[in-house]
């Protein structure tokens, strides 16, 4: 028969919906059917995956009407040839602890120049379209990391639930990469990094953004 | 025994996160809700009075709920769950009602339309999270005899505008002050009951 | 007869009780008396002021036995001498809308020096002395504003319902001067901000917190 699948990720981009992943077995050659079964704590019921498609192979994706973040899912998948039949290990899934936003969005920056002073850097930016963060349904917090271009060494900053950050001590001549991602304050995994942002310290007076 | 996500044993949702994410969720409702109100408000109301209509016009005024602090915190707990359950029950049938009726109001915003479907969604959401704290913290059989019955259907659907639009205005006044009761007992309850009156 | 009297604010400091003021009008020099008046929503009885003295001249005080919440008050003032008697317009009043809080109290700045880190400013403070949130009958939210002692501009920031917060980005070697205020979670407006609380940042290893 066909060896055990495993599920290797849940993942919920806004705690509204939600999708799970698993890793067929060696099949030895059989042709495979898989399928996705759960039921929800302290319910005997046991219900199919509502759709095999929407978030590619081997995944199932349940939409807003399947998810509930009241309650913990065990989810099993079976792998099924004519040579008979294999069951994953179950995999409990609580909404809240799998939220995982999108990293994100219009990062800007922008060198200032005060008349007296050092010269610093302003970065803005804006929480993933999807997580609607205005109320507090979905609260964020961001870290921020950066390192000359050449540079080997990261420096992450954490900077909480603010959307803005200013920095002081660039080193003037410099080339910085700078990237910002972000994580439900309670429960759930920080984001992938968004896309790299670069800006050229001046030495004397121009500034480049890349 | 498998290894539970939250390293809880018996592999359920705590008590305490239930009430954190029924508070999260009342504490958006009301904030949609206060939205809703007052773009309806200014793009409808101005000027037309419908306040002196919508007082005292709340199809859940029938339910007896605390009004102030000591009243709140007297009520039993459970007592209190309940009637949270019944505020919530009754305004299952007219928020269906609200969020398919207002798609006819004349060039109503997008921005209404879409709060009016996603209050009617997170209520029925919310509803389902306090049948499962109901159904942990009581014993019994969840009870099912608080209830407002809402017969306004006919008022969103009268051909004259001015009198069509002041249903809705009550409506909305209605949900708005009830879904903040709902959203402060749950905070009451909570800090009660997870937090021992320490928050 | 003397001048229509104005009912000029309405404010309640914890959610539990609240006061009304009003401004008497002309009076042509003849000893006036005033009467508050008001009725609730839903009910035909009027009853009068409960207390005149509490909260100081041309004032009603209502207590907590006398303070409904989601309810509308009608209320009005009458001026009578010799002369006769004028009512002021209505005033409705939701006591749920009028929540004004004291300032927070107990506000700490603290310096903190992580080893290979950036040293931050932890700041806490407490709600006032008043406002029941232990109970959760009322829920604060706070913002905070700072600006260079020198600067013009304050930077204000939302911090929700904490009450800590951590500041990364400032600019070594100036004080700043800090002051918070609270508001109630939903409805209510915001309270006057607290005393201002000075500190400097270092440019190297020393802090004085003034």
């Amino acid at each position: 028969p066909p060896e055990k699948p495993t599920i290797i990720k849940c993942r919920s981009p806004e705690k509204e919906t939600f999708t799970c992943w698993w890793k067929p077995g060696s099949d030895g050659g059989h042709a495979t059917n898989y399928t996705l079964l759960y039921s929800k704590e302290g319910e005997e019921q046991v219900y199919e995956c509502p759709d095999y498609r929407t978030a590619g192979p081997n995944s199932c994706y349940f939409d807003k009407k399947h998810t509930s973040f009241w309650t913990i899912y065990n989810i099993t998948v079976k792998a099924t040839n004519e040579m008979g039949s294999n069951i994953s290990d179950p995999h409990y899934v609580d909404v809240t602890y799998i939220v995982q936003p999108d990293p994100p969005v219009n990062i800007t920056l922008e060198l200032k120049k005060p008349i007296n002073r050092k010269p610093y850097l302003v970065l803005t930016w804006s929480p993933p379209p999807l997580a609607d963060v205005r109320s507090g349904w979905l609260t964020l917090e961001y870290e921020l990391r950066l390192k000359p271009e050449e540079g080997e060494e990261w420096e992450t900053i954490f900077v909480g639930q603010q959307t803005q950050y200013k920095m002081f001590s660039l080193n003037p001549g410099k080339k910085y990469i700078i990237q910002i991602h972000c994580k439900p304050d309670h429960h759930g995994s920080w984001s992938e990094w968004s896309s790299e942002k670069y800006i050229q310290i001046p030495t004397g007076e121009s500034v480049k953004d890349m | 025994l498998p290894i539970c996500p939250n390293g809880s044993v018996n592999c359920q949702v705590s008590l305490g996160e239930l009430f954190d994410r029924a508070v999260k969720l009342s504490h958006y409702i009301h904030f949609l809700s206060s939205e809703l109100f007052n773009e309806f408000d200014e793009h409808y109301g101005q000027g037309r009075h419908f306040i002196t209509r919508a007082v005292n016009s709340c199809h859940t005024s029938s339910l007896t709920t605390p009004e102030d602090k000591e009243q709140a915190q007297q009520i039993h707990h459970e007592d209190l769950l309940n009637l949270i359950l019944g505020m919530l029950r009754s305004w299952n049938d007219p928020l269906i009602h609200l969020a398919s009726e207002v798609q006819r109001i004349k060039e109503a915003p997008d921005t209404i339309l879409q709060k009016a479907v996603e209050i009617e969604e997170q209520n029925k959401r919310l509803l389902e999270g306090m049948e499962k704290i109901v159904g942990r913290i009581h014993s019994g059989e969840v009870g099912n005899e608080i209830f407002s019955q809402w017969e306004g259907l006919p008022s969103l659907q009268l051909d004259d505008e001015d009198s069509r639009l002041s249903a809705f205005y009550s409506l909305l006044h209605c949900f708005h002050r009830d879904s903040h009761k709902i959203d402060n007992y749950l905070k009451l309850l909570k800090c009660r009951l997870i937090h021992s009156n320490n928050c």
